[in-house]
């Protein structure tokens, strides 16, 4: 593993410099051959955070199987996921509205990979959905089901399914995913 | 700067030393001259060290000196002259030494798995969302509502490839067709393997002068002309994700400060930021170098290519260069000042320029961060 | 318009300052603390905040890329704002360095820590040394601050005493300040009786976790003038780092608090430390450190703030009053709120007394070798 | 303008508990190999900077004040005395200083049979087997009183 510099000839003041860029790549095989010493640690960091009034209610809401969001009474927008504050007025956000539980697919994509970028062995369909009862555009992130993924379309009507009561804890995944509402 | 590459023996302080001191020489500079040191580099899940800004400091060049590291995710590697920017402006330092870098190599058993955490504890992360959603879910809504083709999108991604085969540290050069990108592996739909830049190692460093100084050490300084910066708010799924507002935002406070009233016309050539190949197409609009919609429309008609009118990428972008984060928009930075003193080689782009910008993205498609340089 | 009166701290907001914080998510706490500094001056951020800067560390939060989260709960949605990672007092150094060149007129800047969120301390500590060298001797850092404390005690002739008796001061002072959490009437005796962690360090001479936001807001001549009638200037900013290596460092001596005091002495016209300043607000999130820094800053000669210690010096109604607040030893170790925590101590008590200078200075804690250094003037 | 408030909320009070597995993989970096080869050895390495002359007893591949490459090596006799130690129950940390050297190493010591170790105290290296090194800084078993 020799360190290689590549380069190339840069001038400063008239006076013509080599240029180096310096480094020393791993190769694949001297990464899995482990040829120089590596350090190998594991950590599981853990962690309790306070979710706070909003997403304490809105976990709560999910529950009893209903969506929440929240009202500013000075620019009029009904707000989803929720918040104690109006991030536009600067100012604390006035009451809490219960929304309906279908939406409009604003945007999808079709996930063919875990969050550790191994494959999935069934491709995912996930999609911002506006929240129907919210102002326009407030969306959520969410999971949709019970529909072809090459079916799915930027305007399509969904509705949430909701885990059975007994399996519900207050929490996003309460909503087991957001199918469509016409006979596809 | 360094090579940049998938994994590098070098530690993060190793890889930032050999940035820094390659810029230092560059200048003609030695550490004793530099007042600060400015350190960019982005999740400290990557390179696996918490307060990372620390574990960088001898390798930046900090070493028994002010140093600060500053953080905007992605936007990092633009922010850091920017931050080196305001250091000098003040009056309390003169020469400033601003290196950016990322490690992404040490986390098993893949960097992307980092990415779960920056979405919201509470209601995405659940989901077992990655960072490869959210640019699906842009790119969908962006060619939804502009009606642009995969196709038009892949002309991106084959331009820096191809342009990365002139740059001499680039991670991934390569001659690929449109037919390549649509046909390579579909990772995220619409995004396929070849739409998304690698995950890298390496780090890249500027020097910053007061004007006195600069005047001094060359006589052919680049002066930073505008710096803008915005983040959006924390709530995505709340914003139209077809146009970037905030980087918008942040070009018009660079404009403002340059003097620039018609972008278009007044910026030469431009670095801006390309983790994924529709990412240029939106920052292009989002800088106002290209009306809604009409980025693919000048990059079809060869606008933005090395001869064209409006050179975009001309080191290869991070598709072809690579995405050691920080560094990668560093990188950027460090495009602009060689194409703009003429010392680009190979990549020097063919028309005569004197005004560049380079731009970084960052955060939940929130960050935008632009430098503005004039020779 | 004189150089020292450039810029000014003009208000402070806060929220938390509990050992556990479990009815606000650190959203609502930022909310909370931001509206308090706004309102005392009277300020729309949406309109007229140009600049906001936070300073927290990725791994406290259990998030990556922070600044992600920071900017609706302070009003900087679509605005200027980005992540100093670092302590909050050097937020406050980058939001001077914008206000003097001319980029800024008001700037925000925010630092908050949720300690009691973070089940997996010992490892996030761990993670901040190398992997190699470093962490497999050095567990939690607490090994390294007994190896600095045992060093500096050995060149500097210093007693366990005098180190034990700035917890006892500095636990007396915080029995006034409502933000205190871990404040107390102890004994010499009783503090030195504390469980040993790493000889020589005991339980007692370490701060202890708990949770706070706060927000300070900073304005150029102008502005200040326009919105208070009370500003307080900030006649000089200074910050240093030492070595990331920690065998590089000399465990004795705090360069790092030495650098930066230099640094800011220049500036603010500081001749003579010893004499300049009404009190000082100092890092003593490990007590010996108190002594360590009051030297490095030059405020005592080297190896003479023990002694002034034990004297009384340093108490609240000494001739050089060090931590009235009651310190990190009080207040708790706050991470990188830390500084601005101890900003809002010397702005509340610059304005409540006649005082007219005070010293703040921050260090990163263990395993770091970084400070920042503010010379506030009224 | 806005006004001052508190949130006053006893009803809702909700902790979300979740981890982060990490797991690491490091490069010890350019320098830290030569290192860990010669730990291989049996061997403490210093690095030595051309521009200064100081020889560091830690794997550097820069002196970080004369910010230039390190490319000289110099074998460290393991011998050092003890710049500072603490101790729990059995376990002891110490820094060592090596005579000529710059920086500290840290490492563990073995607990002397009688008394309390003292700042200057002479200590030397105690290497694993050959058989059973693998290049880590544990390969040192502990510094031990000579």
């Amino acid at each position: 593993m020799g360190r290689l510099d590549a380069g190339w000839h840069g001038c400063n003041n008239g006076e013509v410099k080599r240029l180096k860029f310096a480094g020393t790549p791993i190769s694949p095989e001297e990464w899995r051959n482990e040829s120089v010493f590596f350090k190998k640690e594991e950590f599981d960091l853990k962690y309790a955070w306070d979710t706070g009034y909003a997403i304490a209610k809105f976990l709560e809401g999910l529950k009893a199987g209903k969506i929440l969001g929240v009202k500013c009474n000075r620019c009029e927008r009904i707000l989803v996921p929720p918040r104690m504050f109006c991030e536009k007025c600067f100012r604390k956000v006035d009451e809490w509205v219960t929304l309906r539980d279908t939406g409009t697919v604003n945007t999808f994509s079709v996930s063919y990979v875990n969050n550790d970028a191994s494959r999935r062995e069934k491709p995912l369909v996930v999609a911002v959905i506006e929240i129907h009862g919210a102002s326009p555009g407030m969306g959520i992130l969410h999971v949709l089901g019970e529909v072809e993924p090459s079916r799915v379309r930027v305007g399509m009507q969904v509705k949430a399914v909701w885990k059975p009561e007994n399996e519900r804890v207050g929490a996003i995944t309460d909503i087991a995913y957001f199918k469509p509402i016409e006979v596809m | 700067m360094t090579l940049f590459r998938h994994r590098m023996l070098e530690t993060g302080k190793e890889m930032a030393f050999e940035a820094a001191r390659m810029a230092l020489d560059s200048a003609g500079l030695e550490r004793k001259d530099v007042d600060a040191v400015v350190l960019g580099s982005a999740p400290d899940a990557f390179d696996g060290f918490h307060m990372k800004g620390e574990q960088l400091l001898d390798g930046a060049g900090g070493f028994r000196k002010p140093y600060t590291r500053v953080f905007v995710g992605g936007g990092t590697g633009v922010f850091v002259p920017i931050a080196a920017w305001w250091h000098v402006a003040s009056g309390l330092a003169d020469i400033v030494l601003a290196v950016g870098e990322e490690k992404m190599s040490p986390l098993q058993p893949h960097p992307q798995y980092a990415f779960w955490t920056i979405f919201d504890q509470f209601l995405e992360r659940p989901l077992g969302v990655t960072l490869l959603w959210i640019f699906a879910l842009e790119m969908r809504r962006y060619m939804h509502v502009y009606n642009v083709s995969e196709e038009d999108i892949a002309l991106v991604a084959v331009k820096n490839k191809a342009n990365a085969l002139d740059h001499p540290a680039a991670q991934l050069p390569a001659r690929i067709t449109v037919e390549d990108v649509l046909k390579s592996e579909p990772i995220c739909a619409p995004v396929k393997r070849l739409d998304v830049s690698p995950t890298s190692d390496g780090a890249a460093a500027v020097v910053l002068a007061s004007e006195e100084l600069a005047k001094k050490l060359t006589d052919t300084p680049v002066w930073i002309t505008g710096v803008g910066w915005n983040v959006d708010t924390t709530y995505w799924t709340n914003r139209d994700l077809c146009y970037p507002e905030y980087l918008e935002k942040a070009a018009r406070m660079a404009y403002k400060m340059a003097h620039i009233t018609n972008p278009r016309k007044e910026i030469d050539f431009a670095e801006v930021y390309d983790p994924f190949d529709y990412k240029e197409l939106h920052h292009m609009e989002g800088l106002l170098l290209a009306g809604k919609g009409e980025a693919p429309k000048l990059t079809r008609e060869g606008v933005t290519q090395r001869d064209g009118d409006l050179p975009i990428n001309p080191s290869g972008g991070l598709l072809g260069v690579g995405n050691p984060i920080a560094a990668a928009g560093v990188m950027k930075v460090a495009e602009v000042f060689w194409q703009l003193r003429g010392e680009a080689g190979k990549r020097q782009v063919k028309k005569p320029v004197n005004r560049g910008l380079a731009q970084a993205w960052g955060d939940l498609m929130q960050v935008g961060t632009v430098v503005i340089m004039e020779r | 318009m004189t150089l020292s009166k450039q810029v000014a701290l003009v208000s402070m907001g806060y929220s938390g300052f509990s050992t556990v914080t479990p009815q606000l998510s650190f959203k609502e706490m930022m909310f909370e603390a931001a509206n308090m500094a706004y309102a005392q001056v009277g300020i729309d951020p949406r309109a007229e905040v140009d600049s906001f800067i936070c300073c927290e560390e990725d791994l406290l939060e259990g998030i990556s890329i922070t600044d992600e989260y920071m900017p609706d709960q302070l009003g900087g949605a679509q605005r200027a704002l980005c992540t100093i990672s670092q302590d909050g007092l050097n937020g406050v150094v980058q939001g001077y360095m914008q206000i003097t060149s001319g980029i800024a007129d008001l700037v925000v800047v925010e630092s908050h820590v949720k300690f009691s969120n973070v089940l997996s301390k010992r490892d996030v500590h761990s993670l901040a040394m190398d992997p190699y060298l470093e962490r497999p001797f050095l567990d939690d850092g607490i090994p390294l601050a007994a190896l600095e404390m045992r060093r500096y005690m050995h060149e500097n002739g210093v007693s366990e005493e005098s180190v034990a008796e700035v917890v006892v001061k500095n636990k007396r002072n915080g029995l006034k300040n409502p933000r205190s959490s871990y404040s107390a009437r102890l004994t010499l005796d009783e503090v030195m009786r504390s469980e040993e962690l790493w000889s020589p360090l005991r339980r007692s001479y370490v701060a202890q976790p708990a949770d706070a936001c706060v927000v300070a807001v900073l304005a150029s001549y102008a502005k200040a003038r326009s919105i208070t009638d009370y500003p307080i200037w900030i006649e000089g900013v200074g910050w240093f780092s030492e070595s990331s290596w920690i065998g590089l460092r000399d465990f004795s001596r705090a360069l790092y608090a030495e650098g930066a005091s230099k640094m800011a002495y220049k500036m603010a016209k500081i001749d003579n430390p010893s004499k300049a300043f009404d009190f000082v607000e100092i890092d003593d999130s490990i007590a010996f450190k108190e002594l360590q820094h009051l030297e490095a800053l030059g405020i005592y000669p080297q190896g003479k703030a023990a002694e002034a210690t034990l004297k009384g010096e340093t108490k609240e109604d000494g001739s050089m009053p060090v931590n009235p607040s009651g310190g990190s030893l009080s207040l708790g170790n706050l991470a990188e709120t830390t500084g601005l925590a101890r900003l809002l101590e010397a702005f509340e008590t610059l304005k409540k007394k006649d005082y007219s200078k005070a010293l703040v200075q921050s260090w990163r804690g263990i395993p770091t070798s970084t400070a920042t250094v503010v010379v506030l003037g009224v | 303008m806005t006004s001052e408030f508190r949130y006053t909320n006893s009803e809702e009070v909700r902790v979300w508990k979740d981890h982060i597995p990490l797991k690491y993989k490091y490069s010890i970096g350019v320098a830290a190999q030569k290192f860990s080869s010669a730990l291989k050895e049996g061997k403490l390495l210093g690095f030595k900077c051309s521009s200064c002359s100081k020889v560091y007893a830690l794997p550097l591949l820069f002196c970080p004040e004369c910010f230039k490459e390190i490319r000289e090596y110099v074998e460290i006799k393991p011998e050092g005395e003890i710049y500072s130690f603490t101790e729990r129950g059995e376990e002891v940390v110490i820094a060592v200083k090596f005579p000529d050297t710059y920086g500290v190493l840290i490492h563990k010591m073995k607990k002397p049979l009688a008394g309390r170790p003292r700042i200057g105290q002479k200590v030397r290296a105690v290497f694993k087997k050959k058989e059973e090194r693998s290049g880590d800084i544990t390969d040192i078993l502990w510094f031990e009183l000579f």
